[in-house]
This record gives structure tokens, C-alpha cells and sequence, in this order.
């Protein structure tokens, strides 16, 4: 659940990344977000993951506002994302499966939980084979993959995946994504960035589209489909 | 905390000095360095400060009983000797005595004392140490008042020196040692630091899966108390087998000098020891990762 | 220019990457290599780049034998070469310019010409107004961007990109893939990996595909269109 | 090489000592450190060997003329005695000089040795001094063999205690100071080692841009010395004021205690600081980088 008003992000170096962001994600929806290269969307993540803090507007993430929270609640607010980074940021030094099973022990799940559900999501996401492995042993999909077998380890309120499948075949996005829609249809609010027009165009989903920091498009379905390049 | 976590807590931090065996290596023998250093340190100013010690205990106070007293009104005198604090030995010598050492001190002129035995200037005296060399005036002028000393030969000169000279090497012992533990402390902490430092991309991403400082935290200092226990013992035994070694060689040398037995102060260097490894190494890391955990 | 004849690659892990591949790029072509996640690709660019050793068969690039190279020539082949890498590897500490200029200074080119060149690039790319930026003060498109850059800024006579645009939209994707069909017609090779099939159909180039480590396809112009999914 | 790229390693060097400065200020802070420590350590063995020489210039041998030679005998001896190599210092003392003086230490007998004044049982005799304190033995053996020397007091007792404490002094301050060395240096190359691990990445994306070993390793090297330069002028400066505050300590409570002046050991200091600056500094990098430079 997502509620943002005016926001605006100034980076330190002066870079204007968000000129008044108006955006509201309801309990179980699931949201596209789109736009070009440099237009602000991992900028809004980033706020959203308490990573980077606004310079003006305000900010409601799962019940929690945003500009109030104590940097102890940080870690609170976060238990309810799964959020796959742009950059994967898996722990270089943890394998495949100690990378997943980190974040189950982070929010206290039991040991003999973790050791059912993490080879469980690492079967939905195709990576039964490669528990042992390390980060660095992994082709670039697989990494993206052990990224959204984190977030979804959890089963957290909310999903936010930042370009989920940008080092995917065409196969393997699609049974990602429809991955996130079966986790939607159970409950799970999903966010996700993407600019695979093909994928958002097949699943008739809301898409929001923001340009410059701004949001110049919100509606559902076909998004692409009405564009001309 | 659960149990599973804090057993997670400990396979997690054996692990993790494993996985990082190159920046372990690096903590754990810089600290048993700069331990060892500390160590053999102390262990040279000990040795110094017990020498010092042995030189004072040859210093001596001489009372000289006034000529006329016979032996029992010389012998007397030593209950009100006895009285006066600090004493800590005390040996009359009959005229006789005095004069056989003073006859094989000085060889030359034995022909010529030889024929005034019968009439022996000298006068009885007591010969006598006391606990702290400080006080060495303070005694002297008692002994001065009491009736029947003549006079108090104590080299309050010597005396002086010695004392100056020992506070002045105890001072720069302090001095040195000071600067040798901040640099020490500051050295390991430094080390703890880069390779905490090392680790800020794994910590920030800890923190962005939503664990708390305190999860992140515990297994660092864990790994930072093992590198710190460990650098400790492999230190002690390093100290040991040096602090023989050199032990063996003096010994051998200059057998007058008595060297502390390593024992005698193992409790103490293992204080140090411990003490140093435990607090830079567990509270060295939980202090420099307040700086990674802000994300 | 590349020959491959029964390259194999099995890792020190044991993990089998490429079950014996044999491909010769002449001089000037322009190919996309094609597969699914996993399938070797990136596995290729590192031995063509003499990241990795092979684990037999044997190789040219550029004229220089792979099973021959001496630890002191592997520079020497670099530098014939122009790089994208799949997860970027810029310089955390250098700025962008800093980045691309750089890969200038290491093949020895003046002061001068530096100063020229770099700007130029990085106007091609569209990041002249990121000159003095880090990476890590930049989208993952921009960063994307800037590897493209500093591949290109040598005039290499041979540039490997390991998907290019997995972070870029649509527009800009197909910018870069014009770009580089522009040098390609300058004479230089070029070798794309990409997941993008859009982007494929769209370029009537050689499309070598390649599965589990083997090569199935190797054919000029639309893959993707003779597929179903 | 061509001369830009020299200005670009330079001014590479020193931004890239400003972009990290966090592991730069580690490193400088720690060469400075160390050195600090092996300077400290020098300088109280310095002060130390004066010391002992100090004592070993009071002990002195004396040569006793035969009891019947007369004046004119006795200081024709001096010519003899001078040819005897290593002899610093020769001094003749009559009998009357040397009855006075026995006189004065032991005020206690004057009333006694007054009235043998008339017959002087004491000998003409030579003190002298000798460069190396190891050659008592020697010269009291030669000395002993000149026609007229009747007896030769060299209290070789002690020298030989003096010796053998001076021995093993400087034993175990060289081997305090060459595990001081080797410490210091090992922990500086270990966080120069760490440093450049927390760079490895860096390193690995230059070579995979088509960069030489040398071009890579060059701007490393350059920060090195740079930082083992400014590390060696930092703990000189240091050192210099430290040194300085303790010395006029000691001028102050022991003024017997001679203490070499800062200046006197500047250069010898100088020279330790930067050599170990430049070559843990720049070589100690140089070394490190091989392991990075493999890709
Ligand atoms: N840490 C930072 N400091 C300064 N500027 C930044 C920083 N992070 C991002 N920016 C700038 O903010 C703008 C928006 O960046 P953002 O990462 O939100 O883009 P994006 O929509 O995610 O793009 P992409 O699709 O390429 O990932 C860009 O101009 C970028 O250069
Ligand atoms: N360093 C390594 N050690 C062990 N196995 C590795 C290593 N690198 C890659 N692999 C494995 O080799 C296989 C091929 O990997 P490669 O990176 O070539 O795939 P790819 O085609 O580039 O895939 P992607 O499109 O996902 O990047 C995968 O199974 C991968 O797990
Ligand atoms: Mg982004
Ligand atoms: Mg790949």
C-alpha cells in the first residue's frame, strides 16, 4: 500500500530525480511503472525502501508514514517489502542459498521454516541447481533471478521489483512475471519497473508512466499499444 | 533473542572469518603483533624496575654507638632502634667485626692496622636496611635523637640518585608504555576498521532486507571477540617461548642479575592481554559499524 | 574477428558452460548472439576477452591465438577490443569521464585527443550532462550508458557487448543498436548479446543462437519471427 | 614513457589519495605510528649505550710503584707505561696525594693515619683510563710486566660485570628493536595489503579495459611513497617534540644523566623513517599489487 503526495526528490550533487509525485497503490493491486532511461523510477523505489529520503512531499508506505520513521523502524518497514534492486545486491560472500535464507532470519522466521521455504522459491524461480552457488559463479539472469526468490521468500504485503527481468530471455520474463501476477492474485501488493513493453503490453495490468519526474500516464492496459515510435 | 539465532550468531561469525580469511589474517596478526609488542615491553620495564629494586636493597644505614659505650650499653640500644618504622633488617657489629672487614677491605694498609688491635678506634655500630629508600633521611634523623648514636652514616647522596634515577626511568617506562598501548589500541582498531570497511556493500545490503542493527551487528563483534581471544593466546604463547629464550640467554650471562620467572607475571600479562584483544577486538567492531549501519 | 573450434568451458566448480562451440565472425560483421538464461553467452564474451581460459578447444581474436597468450600480450588483445560488460564494471571512484577516459589513457592516447574524444562519446550516448557524475549517482540506464561509451571510445576493431540494454527503454535501446550498426558500417566488428527480440527482428543481422552450450541456429535476419512461444 | 602519462600518475596519485581518503588516512596514520614506535624505541637504546659508556669512562686501573722507588724512579716509568696501546688517559699520583685522599674518604680514621704522616706506608702509583673497557686485562697483564709497576689494580671484577651487562643490554635491545622492526613493518605492509584489497575491483576492471600491469601498478606505487614519505615526516616531527619534552624532564630531575641531543641522532633517525617509509610504502604496494594484477 502506497501513498505518495507532491513528492520531490533533489539529489545531493543538485540532480532534480522526482518533480511531484502523486501516486496511490492500493492493498492488492498490481502496478506497472514505466518510462525512459534516467525518468525517476528507481528514484521513487528508493524512497519507497526508506533507502534515500525526500526532499519535500509526503509519504505513506504499509501503514507507515515516511517522514516520521525513526531510523529503528527502518528495518520494521522493510520486513513488509520484498524488493528486487535494480543491482541485484546479493551478498558476495553467501551462497545462493544462504543469500535467500538470509532474509527470512532477518525478520525471525524459525530455521526449520527457512529450510522448507527457501528451496521451495528457489525452485519457483528455476534455481534448484544452484543453491550452492556463489553469487559471482552465476550468469546474469540466474543472479536476477536469486534477487526475486529474496523478495518473495518472505511473503511480504508488498512486492517492489525494480526491472526484474532486464537480464531475462523472453521465456523467463514471462514466467516471472506471471509468477508476480499468481503472488498478486493471493494477496500481495507488486510494483514493478520494467521496460519490456512486449511483457507489460500482455498482462492488463494499471500502468503508470512518469517522464522527468513526472507522472504524464495512469491507466490500465496497453499501455504501448496506443504509442507510436 | 532466540536460541537459533544466537547459535545462527556464532556458525555465522566461525564462517564469516573463514570466508574473509584474507582480512582475518590480517586483524588477527596485527593484534597478536601489537600485543607481543605490549608484552615484551612490560616484561622489559618489570625486569628494570625489579633490578632497581636489587640495587636498593644493597642501600644501607649505618649507625655509629657513641665511643664511650661499652658493649652492653651498645647492645641496648636496639629495642629503641626497633621502634622506629620502616626498618626492615637490622644487624649489630662489635668494634671487632668492624675492623676485620675493615682490615680485608683494604689489604694495603694491613701491616699498618695490624699493630692497633689493641687499641681499635673504631665504634660499634648497627648496620641497618629499611623498606622504602625514600625514607631513608626521615631514619636517619630518628636514629640521630636517640641517646647514645653518635652518628648516622646513611649515603643520603646515592640514596638520592637512586631515587631520582628510578622515578625518572619508571616515568619514561610510563611514558613509552602509554604511547606503545594508544598505538597499539589505535593500530588494531584501525585494522578492525578496514576491514569492517571492507564489508560496508554486505552490511548495507543486511540492512536493506530488513534486518536490524543488532542482527547485523552480533555476529561482527562475535568474529571480532574470537580474532581478539585468538590473537590473545597465540600472543601469550609467542611471549612465552621468547621471554624464556631471553631468560636462558641472560641467565647465562650475567647470572647476578635475577630475571622474574615468567609465572610471576603471566597473570598479569594475560590480563593485558585479554583485556586489550577483548575490548578492541568485540568493542572496536561494534563501535566502527555505527558508521555502515546508518543506511 | 573470431574463430572458436570445439571451445568447451567446464568451471572450477564443475558447472559445464559450453558443450563444444565452433564460430567464426569475420572481419566487419555484425552478429547477435541469442539464448536463454544460462545458456553460455556471457561464458563466451569472458573467453573471447581472456577473462577465462577455455578448458579446450582453441581460438583466434583479432590474429591472436587464446592457447598461446602470454599474461604480458592479454593487454595487447584488450585493447583491440571494445567491451560491454553484462553488470557494467565502471570505477566506483571515477567519474564518468574519468571512467571512459581512462580506457583512453591505458591504450596510451594523448592528453589532447582525450579531451576530444571522451565528450564527444559520451554526447553520443546522451550523457553529456553527466560528465562529473559517479556511478553510483547514476540509473542503472545511464550506467549502462556510459559502459557502451567507453567500449566505443577507442575505435576498437572489435566490440563485444554483453547486453547493451537490458536497463534501457525501448527508444533508447534501439538508439544504441543503431549506433553501433552505424561503426559496424565503418568497418568494425560488432558482437551483441541481447535478450531483446524486438530489437533483433528488427535488424536484418547474422543471429547465432545458443542453448545449454551448444550452438542451435545460426542464420541471417528475424529468429525470433520463426518462433512461437 | 611518455612525459603526460608521468603527470598523470602523479596527479592520479594524490586524487586517489583524497578519493579514499578513509583507507589513506589508515595508512598514513599507522606508517606514522610504527614509526613513532621504532623511533621511541631507538632513541632510549641510544640514550641507554651513552649511559653505559658513561660508566665504563669512571673505571679506571691503577699501577702501584715499587715501594722503594723514589720520586724520580717512579715518573720515569710514565714513557713505558705510555707505550702500551689503547691508554685514553695517565695521570701520576704521589704518595702524599694519595695519603690525602685515603685521608679524605675516610675521615673516620684521620686521627689514626695523622701520625704516620712522617712514614707515608702508601706507594707512588699511575691512574689511568683505556679506550675499550673489554682490554682491562690485557693492560694490567702488559702493565704488570714493566720494570718497577709492583702491583696493578684493576678492579676487573667489576669491569667484567660492567661488560657483561652492557653485552646483554644491547643483546636484548637488538633483539627488542629488530622485532619492533619487523613488526612494524609487517603490520605496515598488512595495512597497505588491505588497502589495496579493498581496491582489488578497481584493479580487476582496469586490466579488463586493456591496461598494462605497469600502467596500473605505477599510480599505486607513486600513493605508496607518497604516504610512507608523509608518514616518515609526520612521526619525525613527532618524535622531535616528544623527545624534547622528555629530555628536558630528565635534564630536570637527574641533571648527572647525560642525554643525547635530538640533533645528534637526526640524521640516523631521518634515515630509518624514510627508508621504511619509502620501502614498505612503494615497494610494500609494488609487492601487494602482483596478487591483484592477475586478471
Ligand atoms: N545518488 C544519486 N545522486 C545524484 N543523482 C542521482 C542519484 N541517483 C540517481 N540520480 C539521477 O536521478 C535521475 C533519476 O534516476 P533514477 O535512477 O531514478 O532513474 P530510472 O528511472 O531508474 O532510470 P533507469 O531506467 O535508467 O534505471 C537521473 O538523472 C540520475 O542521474
Ligand atoms: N564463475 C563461474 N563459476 C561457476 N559457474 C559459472 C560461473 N560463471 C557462470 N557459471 C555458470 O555457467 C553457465 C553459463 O553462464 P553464462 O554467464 O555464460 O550464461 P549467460 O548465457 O550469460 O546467461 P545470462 O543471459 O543469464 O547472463 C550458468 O549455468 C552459470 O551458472
Ligand atoms: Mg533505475
Ligand atoms: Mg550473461
Amino acid at each position: 500500500m502506497v501513498r505518495m503526495l507532491d513528492v520531490c526528490k533533489v539529489y545531493e550533487n543538485g540532480t532534480p530525480a522526482l518533480a511531484g509525485i502523486n501516486l496511490r497503490i492500493d492493498e492488492g493491486e498490481f502496478v506497472f511503472l514505466v518510462g525512459s532511461s534516467a525518468s525517476g523510477k528507481s528514484t521513487i523505489v528508493k524512497i519507497l525502501t526508506s533507502e534515500i529520503k525526500m526532499t519535500s512531499g509526503r509519504a505513506i508506505v504499509n501503514g507507515r508514514n515516511l517522514n516520521r520513521l525513526k531510523p529503528s523502524e527502518v528495518p520494521k518497514l522493510r520486513r513488509t517489502l520484498g524488493v528486487v534492486f535494480q543491482d541485484f545486491r546479493l551478498i558476495e560472500k553467501k551462497t545462493v542459498y544462504e543469500n535467500v535464507a538470509f532474509a527470512m532470519r532477518a525478520v525471525g522466521a524459525a530455521p526449520r521454516i527457512i529450510k522448507k521455504r527457501v528451496p521451495y522459491v528457489l525452485k519457483l524461480v528455476g534455481l534448484e541447481n544452484k543453491q550452492k552457488s556463489f553469487p559471482y559463479e552465476l550468469s546474469g539472469g540466474e543472479q536476477q533471478r536469486v534477487a526475486v526468490a529474496r523478495a518473495i521468500v518472505n511473503n511480504p504485503s508488498m512486492i517492489i521489483a525494480d526491472e526484474p527481468t532486464g537480464n531475462l530471455d523472453p521465456k523467463m520474463s514471462l514466467d516471472i512475471m506471471v509468477l508476480l501476477d499468481k503472488i498478486n492474485s493471493l494477496g500481495t501488493t507488486v510494483l514493478v519497473v520494467t521496460h519490456e513493453r512486449e511483457l507489460v503490453d500482455s498482462f492488463s495490468k494499471r500502468v503508470v508512466a512518469i517522464d522527468n519526474g513526472r507522472i504524464i500516464s495512469d491507466r490500465t492496459g496497453g499501455y504501448y499499444q496506443n504509442e507510436i515510435i | 533473542m532466540r536460541l537459533y539465532n544466537l547459535s545462527y550468531f556464532i556458525r555465522e561469525s566461525f564462517e564469516s572469518i573463514f570466508k574473509h580469511r584474507f582480512m582475518s589474517f590480517a586483524a588477527l596478526s596485527v593484534i597478536t603483533a601489537c600485543l607481543l609488542l605490549m608484552g615484551s615491553f612490560t616484561l622489559v620495564v618489570v625486569n628494570i624496575e625489579n633490578m632497581l629494586k636489587d640495587i636498593e636493597d644493597k642501600n644501607e644505614i649505618i649507625a655509629y654507638v657513641k665511643l664511650d659505650y661499652t658493649y652492653d650499653q651498645a647492645t641496648a640500644l636496639e629495642g629503641k632502634i626497633r621502634e622506629i618504622d620502616d626498618i626492615s633488617e637490622l644487624e649489630f657489629i662489635t668494634k671487632e667485626r668492624a675492623l676485620q672487614d675493615f682490615k680485608e677491605k683494604k689489604k694495603e694498609l694491613k701491616d699498618l692496622l695490624d699493630y692497633i688491635d689493641e687499641d681499635n678506634p673504631l665504634r660499634y655500630r648497627y648496620r641497618l636496611k629499611i623498606h622504602d629508600i625514600r625514607d631513608t633521611e626521615t631514619v636517619a634523623r630518628k636514629l640521630g635523637r636517640i641517646e647514645g648514636i653518635d652518628k648516622v652514616g646513611a649515603r643520603s647522596d646515592i640514596t638520592d640518585r637512586i631515587i631520582r634515577v628510578r622515578d625518572v626511568v619508571t616515568a619514561i617506562c610510563v611514558v613509552l608504555i602509554a604511547i606503545l598501548f594508544l598505538v597499539s589500541i589505535f593500530i588494531i582498531s584501525n585494522t578492525v576498521n578496514l576491514t569492517i570497511f571492507n564489508r560496508r556493500e554486505e552490511i548495507a545490503i543486511m540492512k536493506m532486507v530488513g534486518a536490524t542493527d543488532g542482527f547485523v551487528r552480533f555476529p561482527f563483534i562475535i568474529e571480532g571477540l574470537i580474532l581478539g581471544i585468538g590473537g590473545a593466546v597465540l600472543s601469550l604463547l609467542l611471549q612465552w617461548g621468547i621471554y624464556e629464550y631471553i631468560a636462558s640467554l641472560v641467565a647465562k650471562s650475567i647470572p647476578f642479575f635475577s630475571i622474574i620467572s615468567f609465572s610471576d607475571i603471566l597473570h598479569r600479562l594475560a590480563l593485558i592481554f585479554f583485556g586489550t584483544g577483548i575490548l578492541v577486538g568485540g568493542l572496536g567492531s561494534a563501535i566502527t559499524l555505527r558508521k555502515f549501519l546508518k543506511v
